[in-house]
């Protein structure tokens, strides 16, 4: 049902998170789910078979329209502002975290070696982990786990996209880049 | 800017100072192209020495993890020089280091990884705007904020920072766990109007838990959220919303 | 110039406001300004000809993607289920209440500075907190807690997931009168 395809366009484009079917379900009220994922499909093939200047991706559980990585530069210098970027140190314990959660700051530490303290609150602020609870364990200290955010900002379906560590050790025969 | 001074250790650039001792290792199995399973750990110790050295002689404070480091360093070299032992099963004393070494780089891949996917608003943009829909005026006003935790803890922090942080020392993990189990209590209450004392201890069995609601079940009885009655036959208790 | 469609379609899609071709020739530098009408043109015609969710339309001055007026209501749903706001006085309220617990309007009162009484009924309609009881007190004073509700929206298993001032203080926060 091609009016099906384009009202769900029409939600892909106004929604400014990533949308997903259950939503779109009960925006729309009548429509199955089978219908909805195919419309889905056939819009992510139709944007993903031109040239286009965006295509549709599947990300933290739902759905949304993301520019071309090609056209990056002239995005980048349309919107001017530059994003803010995260740190090494941010960005290991990221992936720390992202790989060992749930976790707790002493394993953070005890990996990296060093206070993380600061490195966390920053990612806290940005919504890119969060407190999942508290371990039973002497100061009840906070379990870290990652946010739907942080699928968002790396282009995950799910943390299942993340490629295994044994994946990327066999990768990287190479060495990692130099902190330069 | 990045010439090699003279009492500079050749490996380091001047402007170049490591994250923590873990990063400061990695770059010497590096510079040195090294076998990761294999290091040469009187090298790489008097390196590392070096380093440190060099950077108390520019007047920065080293971190106390690259001490703690440099000890750990010390002790594995004082025990390769030590004759082996009859066991000699013992594991390689290197292992202490090459361990965390390891697991620290396979998290250095990991992020690496992380950075070459396709980032949101560096590779990747969504559309921001909310005026590019028809006919559909933004009624809302902009002093509302998208909330999450972290919004509640700063609104939570502005007001401890306005009144005393006297009024707020109870915040321990134990009077929470307590405010979280009449949380509970209240929910198991407004849905079946009433449980018995038995009920609520239950399912939840370490000693811990069991103070902890019993504390719950005090407070509420203190603040009149529930009422406690005594069967006269049965001797059951049971707990009502109040 | 296939390319250059796509590169200015990613530009429409990615930018907050009507965009002007003016803006898009000092985006791209290069192209002159004949070939990126054209492009708009072609663009405009693309998403009219074919069904749907969103068109270009050349709009004060520039050009920019809207929904098609057909979709609206299905949009206007979409945007009514957006995810909570709450303004910064519910905040705090709300922040009190979580943290406090039980507590009393009067408390509340007490530490805000200001009558409660707007955000308490806002924060009970949107189901965030509730009655636990009344305190026998003259008058006998409602007690708020919050609800499970609550531990929707921040998503909390319970409220010891919730940090404590502790946990921010260890995380890098500066306090402001600390004497530890």
């Amino acid at each position: 049902m091609d009016n099906l395809k384009a009202i769900v366009e029409s939600l892909l484009f106004a929604s400014d998170t990533p949308i997903t079917i259950d939503k779109i379900k009960s925006v729309l009220e009548a429509s199955d789910r089978k219908a909805i994922r195919e419309a889905l499909t056939s819009l992510a093939e139709e944007y993903e078979s031109s040239n286009r200047g965006f295509f549709l991706t599947e990300v933290a559980g739902g759905f949304q329209f993301r520019t071309r990585p090609e056209c990056r530069e002239w995005i980048r210098r349309l919107k001017e502002t530059r994003p803010a970027r995260l740190s090494r140190a941010a960005l290991e314990t990221l992936a720390i975290i992202a790989y060992k959660q749930p976790v707790l700051r002493s394993d953070l530490e005890y990996l990296r070696g060093v206070d993380c303290g600061g490195t966390l609150r920053t990612l806290l602020e940005r919504k890119l982990i969060r407190a999942l609870g508290r371990k039973n364990l002497p100061g009840r200290p906070i379990i870290y786990g990652t946010t739907k955010q942080f699928l968002e900002l790396f282009d995950l379906k799910d943390l299942t996209g993340l490629p295994t560590l044994q994946d990327l050790k066999d990768l990287g025969e190479t060495w990692p880049n130099d902190s330069s | 800017m990045e010439q090699t001074q003279d009492q500079t250790p050749y490996f380091v650039k001047l402007g170049e100072l490591f994250d923590g001792p873990m990063d400061l290792l990695v770059h010497l199995v590096k510079k040195n192209e090294v076998d990761i399973h294999d290091i040469p750990i009187a090298l790489i110790a008097q390196q590392y020495m070096e380093y440190l050295e060099w950077v108390k002689s520019l007047n920065i404070d080293v971190a106390g993890e690259f001490l703690v480091m440099a000890a750990t360093l010390a002790h594995i070299k004082s025990r390769m020089l030590l004759p082996t032992q009859e066991e000699d099963e013992d594991e390689d004393p290197r292992m202490e280091i090459i361990r965390p070494l390891a697991e620290y780089l396979q998290l250095k891949y990991a992020a690496e990884d992380l950075m070459s996917r396709n980032r949101l608003d560096w590779d990747v943009f969504v559309r921001t705007g909310f005026d590019g829909t028809e006919a559909l005026p933004e009624k809302e006003s902009s002093d509302l904020v998208q909330v999450g935790l972290f919004e509640l803890i700063e609104a939570f922090q502005e007001i401890v920072k306005r009144v005393s942080p006297k009024y707020f020392l109870d915040l321990t993990p134990d009077v929470i766990s307590v405010k979280s189990r009449i949380s509970q209590i209240k929910d198991i209450l407004e849905d079946q109007g009433s449980a018995t004392f038995q009920e609520l201890f239950e399912t939840h069995a370490t000693r811990g838990d069991i103070i902890v609601t019993f504390l719950a079940i005090l407070e509420m009885a203190k603040g009149q959220m529930i009422r406690i009655m005594q069967h006269v036959k049965s001797g059951i208790i049971r707990i009502f919303n109040g």
